[in-house]
Order: C-alpha cells, then sequence, then structure tokens
C-alpha cells in the first residue's frame, strides 16, 4: 500500500514537473518574442502570448489532414518532446532520467523530428520535402560537434547517465573545467542549431520555402508543433544546462533545495535562450551547405581538441 | 510524365517574392533548372485608362503605377507632358529643385524598403525592421510637403502642386542626419556581417558584357560595372547643377569589393552607398533652392488639349531607368502612354535568365537584390 | 546627331531622332545600331490608329556614349497584317511582343512564346485596341454579377 | 537427428528442382524450412531456453572416404541458427506469390539452408570449409539466375579470394596444431597464428562487407531477387561474422585471444574498421538513387556496427552486436521484401520514380514502417537497444574516436531511412492505379516483423539468449531482467520509456481525438497561392537528388572510395602485366639471355 | 453551424491571435510594411504575419483586385481553416475606387467573397490598418464576424458568381 502511494506520488511529481516545463516553454516563446521585439526597437507581444496561440490554434474550427501518417506528426511531436523532458533532470529532480541516459535522450529527440518529417512528407508539399531535406542534414551537421562535447563529458565522468553527471557536477560546473568550456562554446552553437534559431533557421526559412515542414500544417496540428516547439525550446536547453552547467544544481537535501534548484535552472535556461535569441537577431541565415561545413570543419575541430584534452587528463 | 524535376512555385501568395508575381520554377534537387516567370496579378490596364482620362486626370493614376517609389512616374510623365507642351525649358527654377528633393527623399524611402526586404529575404529579420521604421520619418516629410504617405500627386506638368514650407528643409535636414547615424548601424549589423558575404557574393550574376544587351538599367547597371545614370546621361529635375558621384562596381566605398561584380552582393551594396549620396544630393538642393514661383500657369484643365507629338522621357528610379512615351493628336486626351518600366526587363528576361542554375535557397534573394516591383511590369 | 550618321535618315521630333520606315527595314537598321552602340533596348511601343486603321511599332534604341535616343517607327495594316519577331537581337523583345500580341493581337512570326501573359482566359477582343470599349465591357460583365444576399440573417 | 534434417532438406532440394509449378514448390520447401528451424528451438533446451521439446540429438558426425566430419550445436551456432532460420520461412511465404513459376529459386534456397545449417554445426574446420564453399556456390547459383555479369564477376572473384583466404588460414592453423577439431585447436600469440587468424578474418570480412571489401555487394543486391537478398542481407552475411566470433571468441581453444583482443591493436582496428564502414556506407547509401543499392549500402552500414562490436570485445560489446546482428536480420529482410513489393506492383526502382505508394498499399508501408523504425533506432524499438549498447561499450572502452562516428553514423540513418518513407512511400501520389500487394507477400512481412516487436518490449529476453555463449566465451554476463538492461554506465529500461510515452500521448491523443479534422485531397497543396487546376500536371515529388546540398559538399571526398582505388590497383596490375608481356617481345636471342640470367642469378644465390 | 458553438474562449483566443496571410493582392500591400515594424508594431495585438493559408486567420485583401488575382485569392481563402476572416483594404474592393473602369479588375469584392471589414481610403494609414483590426476583434469577440460562415451557407451562390467573372461574362455561352 505505501509503495503503491508513493508511487503515486512519484507519477503526480513527475506529470506535475512535466507540465510545469511544457509551460515554461510556451512562456519562453512569449518571452521570446518579446526579446526579440526589443532588439527590433518594438514593443512586442504580451509574454503569454504563446498560451493564445496555442489555445486559438487548438480551438479552430476546421483541422484539415492528409490521412493518417500526417496525423502522426500530431502524436509524435508531443509525444516525443514530453518523453525527453521526463527523461532530463529539471533542476536536480532526477524525473525518469535514472531509467535511461545521455543516448537515449538523443535519440528521442528524434523522434518528434521524425514525426514531423512523416507529417510533412504525407503533405505532398514539395517546400514541406525541402524543408524536411533540410532539417534532417541540420541535424546531421550538428549533432558531430555536439555529440563530440558529449562523449567528452562522458569519458570525463565514466557515464553515460545525464543525472549522474549532473551529480558529478556539484559544486564545480563542467563549464568551469577549461576544456569543457571548448565544448559548452561548441555545444551552444549546436544548440542554435537544435532550436532553429538563425543563423541557422534554415529548415523553415519563410522567404525560401515558405515554412518549410510546416507549409501544411495548419489548426490542431500547427498547435501540437508548436507545443512540440515549445518543449523543444526547454527540452535542448536544459540538457545544456545539465551537461556543461551543473544541472542549476546548487544545494543538496530537502524541499528548500528543490525550490532554489529549480530557480537557478529556470534563470540558467533563460539566460541560454536568450544568448541564442540575442545570436539570432544578429545574423543572417546560412545556405545549409555553409551550416554543414561550418560544423563539421569549424566547430568539429573545436570538439576534437577538447575531447582530446579530456582524454589525455582522463589517461593521466 | 517529368521524374527528375518538381515544380516550386514562388508566388503568388508566397513571402520569398517581391510583390504580386510568380515564377514557376523546374527544381531538380535544389537546383533551379528552368524559371518562367507569370505576371499579370496586378494588371489593371493603366495604359487603358490613361487613354479615357484628361491629361490632368492622369496625374492620380500614373503615380500608382510603382508603388514603392511612386514620384518617379509623376515626373516622367510631367516631363513629356511638358516636352509636348513645349515648355521644357520654361519650368520654373524652384520647382525643379523641390521636384530633386522629392525624388530623392522617394528613392532613399525606396531604397531602405528594397535593402530591408533583401535583408529579410537572407533571414535578418532586424534591418527590415529598422530600415522600414526608419522609412517611416520620410513617409513624415511626405506627408507634411505634400499631405499623402504613399501617393503624393506633387509632380505636376509644369512644376509642383504646392510649394515647399517654409520650416520643412529643417525637418529634412533633421531626419537625414538621423539616417547618417542609423546607416553606420545598418553596416554593423547587416553590411559588414560575414553571412552577408558567404551567402550573396556571386549569386545571380549579371555579366558586365550581357548588362546593356539584356536591357538591365539603374543600380543593377551600375553594379555590374557601368558607370551609367540618367541622372547624369540626361539630366532633368536640377541634376545638372548638383554634384554627386555615380555609385558602381568596383567603386564600393567603404566596402570590401569581394566579388567579380554584377552579384546580389554588388547590388545591395550600390543601394546601400546611394543612399548616402542621396542624403548628399537633398543637402545641396536645399541648399542652392530659389525662391521664386513654383509652378507654369495651367490652362483649363477640362479643354486643355496638348499639341499633337510623340515624346519619349526617362528618369531614373531606385529600380531603374523608368520611361514613358506619350502620344497626342492634339486632343484633350492622350493617344497612348506606354510605360516602360525598369521591372519589365529585371523581372522576366533577366529573371528567367539568372535564375537558372541558382540554389532555391538563393531564389528569393535574387529576386529581392533585382529589387523587382511587379506594377511597374504589368501595369 | 550621331544616329543620324549612322542610318542616314530620320527627322528630330522633341529631341529624339524618329524614324519611319518600312516594316521589312526594321531589322537591318536596328542590326545597325546594335552594332554602333546603341546597345540599349528601351522598349517596344503599338500605337493604336484607328482612324488610318494602321498599328504603329515604335523600337526604342538608347546609346549610353552618344546619349541619344532613336525611335524606330514602323506602320502595319490593323487587321491581317503580320510583323517579323526580332527577338533574337535583344532578348527582352520577346517579352514586349508577347505583350503586345496579347493587348493588340499583332501577331510576330518567328516568337515562339506568345502565351498568354497578363490576362488569364481572356475571351474577348484583345482590349488595348480602340475599338474595345472597356466601360461597356465593365457594365456587361461585371456589374451583370448580382451580389449574394444572405436571407437569413442579413449580415 | 541432424541427419535426418540433412536428407529432408537434400531430398527436398532434389525433389523441388523438377518441379515447374511455383506454387508447390513454395509449399513444400515451406515446409521442409520448418525442420531445422524446429531443430534449433528444440536445441534450445541445451542453454536454458525452452521453447518446445522434441528431442533432437545435436551432435554427429559422418565418416567419408577415412575422413571424419563432426558435428555438434554450440551456444554461437544456436543463436545463428535460431536467428537465420527464423528468417526463411516468411521469406518462402512471401515467395509464394512474388514469382510466377519455380525456376531454381526454391532448390537452391534449400541448399542455403543445407550449407548454412552445416556452417553452423560443423565443429571441425574441414566440415566449415566444405559447407562454407557450399554456400558460396549456392549463393553464385542465385547471382546467376539473374544474369547480371557485373554482379557474377564481382561476386566470384571476392568469393575466390575469401575461399582462399581460409583455406589457407585453416592450413596455418592446421600446420601448428596437427588437428582440424576445433575443440583442439590452440590459438597462441605468436605470429603465425596471428597471420592465420588475420587471413581468416580478411576471409570472412569479405562475406560480411567491411569496407573496403564491400563493393561486391551493391551490384549483388542491386541485380537478383528480392527473396533471396533478403535472406542474403539479413541472414547469409551474418556467417561472415558467425565465423569471426567462432574465432575469436567461441573456438574452446580461444582462451588466448583475451590476451589478444585486450592488448592488440588489431582488435581496435577491426572496430574502427566497422565504424568507418558504417560511416561511409551510411553516406553512400544517403545519395543512392537505387532503392535495392541504398538498402544494400544500408546493410554494409548496419553490419559495421557488428564489427565495431566484435572489435570492441568486451560483453556489453558482445551483446550489442549479437543484438544488432537479430536486429538487422529482420529489419533488412523486411525492407527489402518490401522494396520488392514495391517493384511487383509498380515495376520501378528507382526512388526518384516512385512515390506515393503508401496511399495504395497501406499494410507494405506499415511493414516497412516499423522495420525503418528499428533501423533508425528509434526509441523503444529493439534497433534502439542495439546500439545503444554499442554506444555504451564504446564509452566503456574509452573508444572516443569510435563513439562519435558511430553516433553521426545512426544520425545519417535517419536521413537515408527518410529518403526511402518519403521518396518511395509518400509525397506525390504517382500510381493511382496500384492495388496492395498479394496476401502471401503482405503476411511474410509481417511475420519478419514480429520478432522485432516481441524484443521492443523485452530486450532481456534477447540477452537470455546470449547469456550460454556470453558466458562460454569467458565474458560477464550483462545483468538484466526482460525489460531493463544495466550496464557499468547507465540504464535502459524500456517499461519506463514505454510508459512514459503512454503519458506523454495523453496530451497528444486528446488533441488528435477531441478537434475534429477532415480530409483533404492531395491536390489541394499550397504551392505558393496557385491553382494546380490550371495546369496540365504539376509534378511535386522532391525525390531526385534529395540531399543534394549535402552531396555538393561530402561527395569530393568520397569519391576516392574503395571502387576508385581498386580501379587503380587494377591499373598498376594492368601496367605491370603490360610490362611484362614486353618481355616475350619474340626475339630468340632475349630470350636466351633471360634463361642466362636466371641461371646466373640462381647460381649466385646457391654460391652465397 | 451555429453561433453558440463558437464558444467564448475560442472567441477570445481568435480575437488576440489574429494571423495574417502574406498575401499582398494590391497596393495597399506598401502600408503592411510599417504596420509590421517598429513604428506601429502590429505584433503587441497578437498579430503576425503568416507565410501559408493553412496557418493564418485573416485575408487581408490589400486593395484592387484582377480576375487572375481573384482566382488565386479564392484559392487561397479555401485553404484556410475557419474561422478565417476577411479584411479589404482602400477603395477598390468596395466599388473599384480609381480603377472601376478597368477591364481586369473586379470592382465589388463581397460579390466574390464575404468580407467582414471594408477599410476605405486609398491608401488606408497605418494608423487606419490598426484601428481596422481592433474593429475586427471587436467583432471577432461579439461573434459578428462570421463571413466564413456564410461562404460556407451560400457556397453555390458564391462559386456561381466567381465562375461568371473567371470566364469575363462568357459562361452561359
Amino acid at each position: 500500500m505505501v509503495t503503491v502511494v508513493s508511487g503515486l506520488i512519484n507519477v503526480l511529481i513527475i506529470a506535475i514537473y512535466a507540465t510545469v516545463a511544457m509551460m515554461i516553454g510556451i512562456l519562453f516563446m512569449g518571452i521570446g518574442r518579446k526579446i526579440v521585439a526589443r532588439v527590433h526597437n518594438r514593443v512586442g507581444p504580451p509574454i503569454y502570448q504563446g498560451f493564445i496561440d496555442i489555445a486559438k490554434l487548438i480551438l479552430k474550427k476546421t483541422n484539415i489532414t492528409h490521412g493518417w501518417i500526417y496525423d502522426l506528426a500530431l502524436l509524435f511531436s508531443i509525444t516525443g518532446i514530453v518523453l525527453t523532458i521526463l527523461f532530463l533532470p529539471i533542476g536536480g529532480v532526477k524525473l525518469l532520467s535514472t531509467e535511461g541516459d545521455a543516448f537515449l535522450v538523443l535519440y528521442l529527440l528524434a523522434i518528434p523530428a521524425l514525426g514531423f518529417a512523416l507529417g510533412a512528407g504525407a503533405s505532398g508539399n514539395p517546400n514541406s520535402a525541402i524543408g524536411v531535406m533540410r532539417a534532417l542534414v541540420m541535424m546531421l551537421s550538428y549533432e558531430l560537434p555536439f555529440v563530440i562535447s558529449m562523449v567528452a563529458l562522458m569519458i570525463y565522468y565514466d557515464t553515460t547517465s545525464i543525472a549522474e553527471i549532473v551529480a558529478s557536477q556539484y559544486g564545480k560546473w563542467a563549464i568551469l573545467i577549461p576544456p569543457f568550456a571548448i565544448s559548452a562554446a561548441v555545444a551552444d552553437m549546436a544548440l542554435q542549431g537544435m532550436l532553429m534559431e538563425a543563423p541557422f533557421d534554415i529548415p523553415i526559412a519563410p522567404h525560401e520555402i515558405a515554412s518549410g515542414p510546416m507549409a501544411e500544417f495548419g489548426g490542431k496540428h500547427l498547435g501540437s508543433l508548436m507545443i512540440y516547439k515549445a518543449g523543444t525550446i526547454v527540452a535542448y536547453t536544459t540538457l545544456f544546462v545539465d551537461l556543461f552547467l551543473g544541472g542549476g544544481v546548487v544545494m543538496k537535501g530537502g524541499i528548500v533545495a528543490d525550490v532554489v534548484n529549480f530557480i537557478v535552472w529556470f534563470i540558467l535556461i533563460f539566460l541560454v535562450f536568450t544568448l541564442s535569441l540575442l545570436i539570432n537577431t544578429s545574423f543572417p541565415r546560412f545556405r545549409i551547405e555553409q551550416a554543414f561545413k561550418f560544423y563539421w570543419k569549424y566547430e568539429a575541430v573545436l570538439a576534437i581538441i577538447a575531447l582530446v584534452w579530456v582524454y589525455w587528463m582522463v589517461i593521466s | 510524365m517529368k521524374m527528375k524535376e518538381y515544380e516550386l512555385f514562388i508566388g503568388p501568395q508566397h513571402p520569398g517574392i517581391t510583390g504580386n508575381m510568380m515564377y514557376h520554377l523546374w527544381v531538380d534537387g535544389d537546383t533551379v533548372v528552368k524559371a518562367e516567370c507569370n505576371v499579370g496579378y496586378l494588371h489593371r490596364g493603366f495604359e487603358k485608362l490613361m487613354e479615357s482620362r484628361t491629361w490632368m486626370q492622369n496625374i492620380p493614376l500614373v503615380c500608382r503605377i510603382c508603388v514603392p517609389d511612386p514620384d518617379v512616374n509623376e515626373m516622367a510623365y510631367s516631363m513629356a507632358v511638358e516636352r509636348l507642351m513645349g515648355w521644357r525649358e520654361e519650368v520654373p527654377e524652384r520647382a525643379r529643385y523641390i521636384r530633386t528633393v522629392v525624388l530623392e527623399l522617394s528613392r532613399i524611402a525606396a531604397y531602405l524598403m528594397g535593402i530591408g526586404s533583401y535583408a529579410g529575404a537572407l533571414g535578418i529579420y532586424t534591418l527590415p525592421q529598422w530600415a522600414l521604421g526608419d522609412r517611416d520619418y520620410i513617409m513624415d516629410i511626405f506627408e507634411q510637403l505634400t499631405g499623402a504617405r504613399i501617393y503624393h500627386i506633387y509632380i505636376w506638368p509644369g512644376g509642383v502642386r504646392w510649394d515647399m514650407p517654409a520650416d520643412l528643409p529643417k525637418l529634412i535636414e533633421k531626419t537625414m542626419k538621423y539616417l547618417e547615424k542609423r546607416l553606420k548601424l545598418y553596416d554593423d549589423v547587416f553590411f559588414k556581417n560575414r553571412i552577408f558575404f558567404d551567402r550573396a557574393v556571386d549569386i545571380g550574376v549579371i555579366p558586365k558584357e550581357k548588362a546593356i544587351e539584356w536591357g538591365v538599367t539603374g543600380p543593377n547597371l551600375r553594379a555590374s560595372g557601368h558607370e551609367y545614370d540618367v541622372r547624369r546621361l540626361e539630366p532633368y529635375a536640377a541634376y545638372e547643377n548638383i554634384d554627386f558621384d555615380v555609385i558602381h562596381y568596383p567603386e564600393l566605398g567603404k566596402f570590401d569589393v569581394l566579388s567579380s561584380g554584377g552579384d546580389a552582393y554588388t547590388r545591395m551594396l550600390v543601394r546601400r552607398l546611394e543612399i548616402e549620396q542621396s542624403i548628399s544630393i537633398i543637402r545641396q538642393a536645399l541648399k542652392k533652392m530659389p525662391s521664386g514661383e513654383h509652378l507654369l500657369k495651367h490652362p483649363n484643365w477640362f479643354k486643355w488639349e496638348v499639341p499633337p507629338g510623340i515624346a519619349y522621357e526617362r528618369v531614373e528610379s531606385s529600380k531603374g531607368e523608368y520611361g514613358y512615351m506619350v502620344v497626342s493628336d492634339g486632343g484633350k486626351k492622350p493617344v497612348r502612354v506606354h510605360v516602360r518600366g525598369p521591372s519589365y526587363t529585371h523581372g522576366i528576361n533577366v529573371a528567367e535568365t539568372i535564375l537558372k542554375g541558382a540554389n532555391i535557397a538563393d531564389v528569393s534573394q535574387i529576386l529581392f537584390s533585382l529589387d523587382i516591383c511587379p506594377p511597374d511590369i504589368e501595369r | 546627331m550621331k544616329a543620324k550618321e549612322i542610318i542616314g535618315r530620320g527627322e528630330e521630333v522633341h529631341g529624339r531622332l524618329y524614324v519611319k520606315v518600312e516594316k521589312q527595314e526594321v531589322r537591318e537598321l536596328i542590326k545597325t545600331l546594335k552594332e554602333n552602340k546603341f546597345q540599349h533596348f528601351v522598349m517596344l511601343s503599338c500605337i493604336d490608329w484607328i482612324d488610318d486603321g494602321e498599328f504603329e511599332l515604335v523600337y526604342h534604341l538608347w546609346s549610353y556614349e552618344y546619349r541619344e535616343h532613336v525611335m524606330i517607327s514602323t506602320r502595319i495594316k490593323r487587321e491581317g497584317e503580320e510583323m517579323e519577331s526580332l527577338h533574337d537581337l535583344f532578348p527582352q523583345i520577346e517579352t514586349y511582343e508577347r505583350e503586345i500580341k496579347e493587348m493588340y493581337g499583332v501577331n510576330f512570326i518567328g516568337n515562339e512564346r506568345l502565351t498568354p501573359f497578363f490576362l488569364e482566359g481572356w475571351p474577348h477582343m484583345p482590349p488595348m485596341r480602340k475599338d474595345f470599349d472597356s466601360k461597356k465591357f465593365i457594365k456587361d460583365v461585371f456589374e451583370s454579377i448580382p451580389p449574394v444576399e444572405d436571407e437569413d440573417e442579413g449580415i | 537427428m541432424v541427419e535426418m534434417v540433412f536428407a529432408v532438406l537434400i531430398i527436398a532440394f532434389i525433389f523441388t528442382l523438377f518441379i515447374k509449378n511455383n506454387r508447390v514448390a513454395s509449399i513444400i520447401s515451406l515446409v521442409v524450412s520448418l525442420f531445422p528451424l524446429a531443430a534449433f528451438l528444440d536445441w534450445g533446451r541445451e542453454f536454458g531456453i525452452n521453447l518446445i521439446s522434441i528431442g533432437f540429438e545435436n551432435t554427429m558426425n559422418i565418416n567419408m572416404a577415412g575422413i571424419t566430419l563432426h558435428f555438434s550445436i554450440s551456444p554461437l551456432a544456436w543463436f545463428f541458427g535460431i536467428m537465420l532460420f527464423s528468417l526463411i520461412p516468411p521469406i518462402l511465404l512471401y515467395s509464394y506469390s512474388f514469382f510466377s513459376k519455380n525456376d531454381g529459386f526454391y532448390p537452391f534456397m534449400i541448399l542455403l539452408m543445407v550449407s548454412v545449417m552445416g556452417i553452423l554445426l560443423s565443429s571441425d574446420f574441414l566440415s566449415f570449409f566444405l559447407f562454407w564453399e557450399l554456400m558460396a556456390l549456392g549463393i553464385f547459383i542465385m547471382i546467376c539466375r539473374n544474369g547480371d555479369r557485373k554482379a557474377m564477376v564481382r561476386y566470384l572473384s571476392y568469393s575466390v579470394l575469401s575461399g582462399v583466404l581460409i583455406l589457407a588460414g585453416i592450413a596455418l592453423l592446421y600446420h601448428m596444431n596437427g588437428t582440424l577439431l576445433f575443440a583442439e585447436i590452440m590459438l597462441k600469440a605468436d605470429f603465425e597464428t596471428m597471420v592465420a587468424i588475420t587471413m581468416l578474418i580478411i576471409g570472412f570480412a569479405i562475406k560480411a562487407a567491411l569496407m573496403p571489401l564491400h563493393t561486391w555487394v551493391p551490384p549483388v543486391y542491386s541485380t537478383s531477387d528480392e527473396p533471396f537478398v533478403a535472406f542474403l542481407s539479413g541472414g547469409l552475411s551474418k556467417i561472415g561474422y558467425y565465423g569471426m566470433l567462432l574465432l575469436l571468441f567461441a573456438m574452446p581453444g580461444a582462451r588466448v585471444m583475451e590476451a589478444y583482443i585486450n592488448s592488440s591493436i588489431a582488435t581496435y582496428l577491426l572496430a574502427i574498421i566497422g565504424s568507418l564502414t558504417a560511416f561511409f556506407a551510411t553516406f553512400l547509401a544517403i545519395f543512392e538513387d537505387d532503392l535495392r543499392k541504398l538498402l544494400a549500402y544500408s546493410s554494409i552500414a548496419q553490419l559495421g556496427y557488428i564489427a565495431v562490436g566484435i572489435g570492441t570485445g568486451s560483453s556489453i560489446a558482445m551483446a550489442g552486436a549479437l543484438f544488432q546482428a537479430f536486429n538487422h536480420a529482420f529489419f533488412k529482410a523486411t525492407l527489402f521484401l518490401a522494396a520488392g513489393s514495391v517493384a511487383y506492383r509498380t515495376g520501378k526502382w528507382k526512388i526518384s520514380e516512385l512515390g506515393g505508394v503508401a496511399y495504395k498499399m497501406p499494410l507494405t508501408f506499415m511493414a516497412a514502417l516499423f522495420a525503418i523504425f528499428a533501423l533508425a533506432a528509434i526509441p523503444i524499438t529493439s534497433g534502439f537497444a542495439a546500439k545503444w549498447l554499442l554506444y555504451e561499450a564504446a564509452i566503456e572502452r574509452r573508444y572516443v574516436f569510435i563513439a562519435p562516428i558511430m553516433l553521426i553514423a545512426g544520425v545519417g540513418a535517419f536521413l537515408y531511412s527518410f529518403r526511402i518513407l518519403y521518396g518511395v512511400f509518400l509525397g506525390e501520389n504517382r500510381y493511382p492505379d496500384i492495388k496492395e500487394a498479394p496476401k502471401p507477400m503482405v503476411a511474410g512481412m509481417f511475420l519478419l516483423v514480429m520478432p522485432l516487436i516481441i524484443f521492443l518490449i523485452f530486450p532481456g529476453y534477447m540477452l537470455d539468449m546470449m547469456d550460454s555463449f556470453l558466458s562460454s566465451a569467458g565474458l560477464a554476463t550483462i545483468s538484466h531482467s526482460p525489460y531493463v538492461i544495466h550496464t557499468t554506465l547507465g540504464n535502459y529500461n524500456t517499461i519506463a520509456v514505454i510508459v512514459g510515452m503512454m503519458f506523454a500521448m495523453i496530451p497528444a491523443f486528446l488533441i488528435y481525438v477531441l478537434r475534429k479534422q477532415h480530409l483533404v485531397d492531395f491536390e489541394d497543396n499550397f504551392i505558393g497561392g496557385e491553382i494546380p487546376s490550371l495546369y496540365e500536371h504539376i509534378s511535386m515529388h522532391a525525390a531526385h537528388n534529395f540531399y543534394k546540398p549535402l552531396k555538393d559538399v561530402v561527395m569530393p571526398y568520397l569519391e576516392g572510395g574503395a571502387t576508385s582505388i581498386y580501379s587503380s590497383l587494377y591499373k598498376v596490375v594492368e601496367k605491370i602485366a603490360d610490362g611484362a608481356r614486353k618481355i616475350y617481345d619474340g626475339v630468340v636471342q632475349d630470350y636466351a639471355i633471360y634463361v642466362m640470367l636466371f641461371l646466373l642469378i640462381i647460381a649466385g644465390w646457391l654460391l652465397w | 453551424m451555429k453561433y453558440e458553438e463558437w464558444s467564448k474562449i475560442s472567441r477570445i483566443a481568435s480575437k488576440k491571435s489574429l494571423w495574417i496571410l502574406h498575401f499582398c493582392t494590391g497596393c495597399g500591400a506598401i502600408e503592411m510594411p510599417p504596420v509590421m515594424t517598429s513604428r506601429f508594431d502590429m505584433e503587441r495585438f497578437g498579430m503576425a504575419p503568416m507565410a501559408t493559408p493553412r496557418q493564418a486567420d485573416v485575408l487581408l485583401i490589400t486593395g484592387y483586385l484582377t480576375v487572375k488575382t481573384l482566382k488565386r485569392v479564392i484559392q487561397v481563402y479555401e485553404q484556410m481553416q475557419d474561422p478565417k476572416y476577411v479584411v479589404a483594404f482602400g477603395s477598390c474592393p468596395i466599388n473599384g475606387g480609381m480603377y472601376w473602369d478597368s477591364y481586369n479588375t473586379i470592382n465589388q469584392l463581397d460579390k466574390y467573397l464575404p468580407v467582414d471589414l471594408y477599410l476605405a481610403g486609398c491608401m488606408p494609414r497605418p494608423e487606419g490598418i490598426i484601428n481596422a483590426m481592433m474593429e475586427l476583434m471587436e467583432m471577432i469577440e461579439k461573434g459578428e464576424a462570421r463571413g466564413w460562415e456564410k461562404y460556407r451557407k451560400n457556397y453555390e451562390k458564391y462559386k456561381k458568381n466567381q465562375e461568371m467573372a473567371f470566364k469575363f461574362g462568357k459562361v452561359e455561352e
């Protein structure tokens, strides 16, 4: 009986955390638009605009579909991103992250992307197809430096579990160790690609391919894609914070520590997100092959330097 | 069934198009194999309408032919009518200077819009926001001068509609100062941005040898390396008394000459540098502006008959050479008004040629760098 | 005027050289001018002289070197007469010919792209002809279409 | 009882040779193929897996002309046997509709079964080699059926090379040990043994299509019949890895190999070659337009992962490699069969010529979709568990070079998977008149998908099947329950993922169910605001040259690939031969001088 | 479709987040960039330009419509998902404006599409556009902007009118 109750409480906590994380993601979309608007010399929308937009899209009267494969995008996008968030420690709270590790998270992030790609493919719109092609090539591009940075961390901390990486960073964040400062810089640029912010907003370039994979999405499908987008903001920034900034853990034990850690985590992901927005506002868009070259030439070399450095540190 | 290529439609409803027109692209992978321009979405039959309106009634009509840069239409039409009336030498000196100021202000506004939309096509949305916000200050000047933001109906055969208010030069000078300050910011954000070089250099090249034969004019021609400007070659308004540089490749001022000319990069830099020239022209014109009449005395508008003849007048617009051929048989209405819009050649033949082999990521930036204005193609 | 020296005819009309020629001579003339630095083809206009029963085709050329504008004018009959296409001399002539074909119904032999240009599915007389009465056309076509009334609520 | 299975198979082989009717032959071979499967399932009792109980014996000795061939079951052979023989019945079921007449497919499938059974059960090198060559012959005949010269020549030359190397390796081992029995061979860490092992590994690597020995695979896969290619790629290619595992881990005398594995750079080299194979073959697959060649390169890439596992050599890696082998057998066979059914209905192989097949062949699409999920290692599919184990192993051994390469190859798999999905199945509906594949074909594909679904939820069962091999090879077994795998570095809990997925799906499902939607036509697509009906036909399928931007960047580096190495090698050999030919210039005096020179050299050598 | 089905919350959400289709049908489009950008900034009301009709709520007819464009506008309008609104700019869609005697522009838009809001002027100023948008928002909240319902209800009539315009009056022959 006790185990059942405690299990239910755990499930509840996890559910609350996931919901709050998604809410934060949607809020961040509004805040992001506000920040961008300030850079543009504008007032910008209210910060709760994301909620209104999603509500409107989901409450649309008609929703067109292109068949069941197209609907998979809707199911996969929300499922995949919520699942990813469940497997990431948030502010030191482990949720499900002991049940899977960084590789699982990397691959979980592919679920919504693949669903999205399937939906775009099923719509039969050539713009969508090009957009998906670009998104996949972008994925191939930014994964290399990111994965190398992640392998460096795994080798250094001798674990693949994100929860343990976070735990080992207590008191000393990875970014403070010199090689990981390089890795973090590399991973931050990879983050730029993951969040599809300029100069890597190639897959959704509206001027080139009319918002690419999203060209056929509207109504509830687009609404779920926006939820997915909100989730990616939280998931990727949290991944970055967990890997390099100690997951925002500054205190241990007790409910107070949880609250403090949560606040620190929130501030950290906000800072990471703001940084990516500021880069976004000051760069034009790359062409896809330029982005590929950028990641595989410059970023990958930096990441390898950091990796070799770490390897040498571990060996000696 | 063609298996290798697929078709893409850039327009009529597409963010990557400069208005309401369409490019039908056949694409293999991501390379354009063939491009076809399809226009007519904005065809209102201006030339037919003008034949059924009197000489003066046409003035409000012509400015609607090119929306971003409307004053050149009024100017060219007025010049052609003046030519037929024999007023060419009689237009008051003050009117000439006011016309110069108006045309240059309108040029700056059009360039700001062109640069802004081009930057938008490259994916940096900060510059369009700034540039279009700043363009609005020029709209304010127009509003004070003419009473309208877009369609001014200000330049008339024989002069300008109203005299320039006495305190306007001060406002113009203030705006120009502000713009100069802002241009530096634009440079930092966009024109000196590494990714702009990477994206735009050697994209959509109009070769120097071909440029004239293809009918390329204006900033696009100058970007290809020809130092030709209608303001210099066949001066109108007060341009003969004003000192300005004809910006052309490879003299790109403070910017690096990275390409071999004629590409999107050079075209945008030429436009960017011409804004500074326009500012200088406006300052000179305001300084040299004499006092006096601003308009010749008109005959009764309803009975106005223009002597028979054929006249062609050209002006330099922000997009290229704007020409009006006006034919009169001595009646109250023109027999024929034919408008030569610069986009007619840029948008159809030139674009179809240089889009071939382009990457689809670059289609939009090539179109924006040509600064195509669909309404002046189809009128 | 330099252009007059090159082709040896024409008269000055409002500061421009205006040359009246037969339609067979146009090609030769434009070719000569093109070879002599009149390299900018400005435009091709068509004027409907309905009283004479003729169309006037005006080829405008400009030289950046001499700063001169030449108009080569030729007249063809309104009905049944065709013109040779000159799109091989300047590529943009193709488009002007397309427009004139659509707006006046003048056929240009040798131009393979005389497809509908501005108008789509136009079933009537070419609209730029003087005998096309656009006011009557508006009345017949657009004004005869009834407005859509909503019986129930009258929104 | 092994004899009985062999006898049944051989009788069936002879019988089916004379049957012209495709359906009869198919049913006969289908029934026959259940015998070895049943035998292998039964032998599971030996290794603690009770599936069925019939009571087959598992050893056999044959005396032939004074030579004894020894057969017995080993844990490794059992694992591979289960894998291969459960692959065959669905393929034969599929063939029921695929072929129109029996022109040699069935008898030689049965022959291949005989040879595979022989290879797996043999416990001495002589019988191993005999059946190995029988298999090579069987494959060759299968390739000859379609008569593509390039494929035949490529396969034959590689096969001969492989046979010669294996024979030489066996001869060396025999020379050192004086016996051919696996149980009696002692592998020592000396130079001769290393040479022998290297020869054998290269010989096996040819079958396993490791780069740069893979060039026979694309032509063979792209010209043979799909059911056969499904078996070749899914099943027979693993036999090469069976050989490697046998040699390096399963041989009773192979204890010495532990030292070899842990110290030598050679196995690290194998892992690197494996990862590079995965990497480059993935890139080649991304740009391939022929569906079968794409799948061929994909096979090469996926097989590369197994080599990484074997080269890494830890127990996690070994488990990953075997898991990957098992998964690959089923998803790749499914994909080849799906490709076969698409071609059966449309007659097209080029991805750029296909499109929209899923709308008319939804069942084929579903089977292919699931196989592709497993191929792309989407979590909770068993494909993910396998790759996860391999990644863990690479990190555990601190293979900093291999881990990122494998991960990037894994991402690359998404790219070509999407090409298959979009280019073949989705996009523009180009074939509105086709029908779903015949029922036996669909049933075959779905039967192949079944094991993937079982191991999706319970990857632990797969590890159970490996346990006896791992402990017999002297490796630690991996701690696991049916649905959790624990390694020293991290955990993978399928139930957590599945339950999490259920929870995560609730909001999505609510949105999906609560808001009504209506289906629109394919024609009703946003194409820049244009109206499709105004145009004759708008081609909207962007499948040709799909990854062109990537190709433009990467292809210059890939072009110096294996094929060009071989062609330059060929040119060098040709030049040498050409030079050598000049020696024979037809002048008698010259020949006399050559003879003199030769004698002088001999004399000099003797006198030295 | 009944008015009651359109609940309060969806009306408020719809009002606060009007996504505008990026379609410049005429010269009024020149005043859209200033409205979008820093001086007038329509984003503070939750309005944003969208690339494709599937995503958009508001179709702006920014000026005169030629017959060729009308076809595309209708295609795009039908691709938009309910609830959707049409706002017509300037004098031209009301009665033809300057181009009342042009052979290629339709003079009265609401014969072909249900227009929720007209915005007079040639051309309307950015302040006017924002004012019109606020008006539209109020109409949405009150449930008055129901052109999409009208279009569904009178689909046959609209189709017939459109067909007549497309054929330039030659529909009977």
